[in-house]
């Protein structure tokens, strides 16, 4: 208990070697809630360090954490330490978001493409019975769970959607004889007139 | 008694209270004994300030006087406690009530101290006078040291800073994630919006009809012409797959979606698909 | 769109390797808001590492940042990482608005709390002989160091007081058992005369 500086306050030496100095610009890098510039890190300095001296040290800082957890980078407001983003899953668990959600657009025309395939965007427009934005598709088709498998022979030539088989991985499925049957679902259909349902879960 | 005269530079702190010797009483010489109370009027304000309280300047004119606290001359520390709180007065500070209740309680125990000792009955003790403000002073000299410790420990903020880098959440890109059941309920959704009829309903073998369709499509693609028919089958699968691929053979042809050709009746059946520019590739 | 790390989500591999653990545990510990207790360092590997391993590699992390600006602590409530000591004043030129001191009444009236847990505003004031102006108790409060734990059962069910776990955290402390004894702090008290006379610390 008796070992602390306990009047570490106005009086730091300005460090003596390149390395001591390179210390310092990490702890206060380390401990920034913001990222540093320039002119705030020879403040750290009392500015008795000018900044050609501070930046070839940033840069070396940088080499040394190379291949580190963490990775020194210059942002438009000055330089900042971030954790690299193989780290960000362990991370994640710590305080996991919520996950996000795909809107009811994209999840009904996922449907419409994993039981009616193959379809054409005009298939999935007559059953949702809206027009099906470009970008719905795209999110599906980014996700590698939808592709184009052939064009219908129709005027347009409009292209035919299928799911893929990251589509089945990715759900756990074997097949798409393992999605639940329309059977399955559509009994509700017939109550629907009647009272909202409780989703009995296929 | 010693020198309470002079006012504290700031405040009584541990460091004076360890301070050698000014003067010592109660069996002891004295090396000086000012007779006077002068305490300069400025210094009064400064003073009320730096004691926290009776108890704190008790033990600083105890610590003054380097008397044993065990063994309090009560005598002399009464006068000199009522000097300082008469010379507070004088000045019109506001004296806070603790320190006149202590007045009274000091007092109190001097006039004990007087007192003839009642004879304790045998092997047992008389409880001096003294005793509980005694305890009194060691608790609160106790607490004021351990106040003085902790605040020895390094603390947050001030004598060091946490380390939190800078996470970007933007790194991390979270995919939604679908289970059967939210198409499940999607589907739900379909059919009660738009009120489909029963011909829509699609069956289990229909399903599978329509996986296979995706496979011979793609099959098809990727050979990029004619497919000999025989090469569209593995009959390793199993009757009921073959069927249902066949199924999904003839659908995709019902739909125009590939062409089958044969140059005569047994010669190999090719096919391929029916692409971009509604001609054979 | 497929050479973005778009997938790390969910799915981080349990590191390989003792030293691969150790990386994730330095990324973790460094990125994160507020101390690490091995059941959420755990939970950083899927619960899939148990504390017995996990508590040797924070002791090796821990030596291996011995000598540089930062050191990795075990608190109270888990691990973190904190600047040294010494780099403070550097980093006190950055954030110019002054640390925070106490008053001797706010210092006393914590030492009273932490070693006489759980008291009363009636207690600290009969030993400190004045009264507590309840602005003192409120500065311990608002940094997070003192809290209400419940009340005693007198007249006026006055409210009794206990130091928090933020308290030892922010004196880098595990346990109320590593503040310094009373039998240390002690022994001044006799320095004025003969017999040793330890007032029980009770």
């Amino acid at each position: 208990m008796n070992t602390v500086p306990s009047d570490n306050s106005a009086s730091a030496e300005l460090p003596a070697t390149p390395d001591e100095l390179k210390r310092v610009l990490e702890a206060v890098l380390l401990s920034a809630r913001e990222p540093l510039s320039l002119p705030e890190l020879r403040k750290v300095f009392n500015d008795e360090i000018t900044a050609d001296v501070l930046r070839p040290l940033l840069e070396a800082l940088r080499s040394e954490w190379q291949g580190r957890p963490l990775e020194l980078l210059p942002v438009a407001s000055g330089w900042r330490f971030r954790t690299r983003a193989e780290y960000m899953p362990y991370l994640e668990r710590l305080h996991p978001d919520k996950p996000p959600r795909y809107s009811r657009a994209v999840l009904e025309t996922l449907a419409i493409i994993a039981y009616r395939q193959p379809v054409t965007r005009g298939d999935i427009e007559d059953i949702r019975g809206v027009t099906v934005a470009t970008q719905v598709v795209r999110v599906l088709e980014e996700r590698g769970w939808v592709d184009v498998v052939g064009h219908r022979d129709t005027p347009g030539r409009p292209a035919l959607l299928a799911t893929t088989k990251k589509f089945l991985d990715d759900l756990g499925l074997r097949s798409l004889a393992e999605l639940p049957t329309l059977e399955q679902i559509n009994p509700t259909l017939d109550l629907s007139d009647a009272q909202p349902q409780a989703p009995s879960a296929g | 008694m010693g020198d309470i005269a002079a006012v504290p530079e700031d405040g009584p702190s541990l460091a004076e209270d360890a301070a050698g010797p000014l003067a010592r009483i109660y069996g002891e010489p004295l090396a000086e004994l000012p007779h006077d109370l002068y305490i300069p009027p400025d210094a009064m304000a400064v003073m009320l300030d730096a004691f926290e309280g009776p108890l704190d300047l008790l033990l600083y004119l105890i610590r003054r006087a380097n008397v044993d606290v065990l063994d309090i001359p009560m005598a002399p520390l009464t006068d000199q406690y009522l000097l300082y709180v008469e010379a507070m007065r004088s000045r019109n500070l506001e004296l806070a009530a603790d320190y006149l209740v202590m007045a009274a309680m000091l007092i109190e125990i001097k006039s004990r101290m007087l007192l003839p000792r009642p004879k304790a009955p045998a092997g047992e003790e008389v409880e001096d006078p003294r005793a509980e403000l005694v305890r009194r002073l060691i608790e609160y000299e106790q607490m004021k040291r351990a106040a003085h410790a902790i605040n020895e420990l390094p603390q947050a903020e001030r004598d060091f800073d946490w380390v939190e880098v800078w996470v970007e959440k933007a790194l991390l890109r979270r995919l939604p994630e679908v289970s059967v059941a939210d198409l499940q309920s999607a589907w739900r959704g379909i059919l009660q919006q738009a009120r489909l009829h029963t011909h829509h309903l699609v069956q289990r073998e229909e399903l599978s009809v329509r996986e296979h369709m995706g496979v011979i499509l793609r099959r098809l693609r990727a050979a990029g012409g004619f497919v000999d028919f025989v090469d569209l089958f593995d009959v390793g699968l199993g009757a009921p797959v073959l069927v249902v691929h066949f199924l999904a053979l003839l659908e995709l042809a019902r739909e125009h979606l590939l062409e089958m050709t044969q140059a005569e009746a047994f010669a190999p059946i090719y096919l391929r698909l029916v692409d971009e520019h509604g001609a054979v590739r």
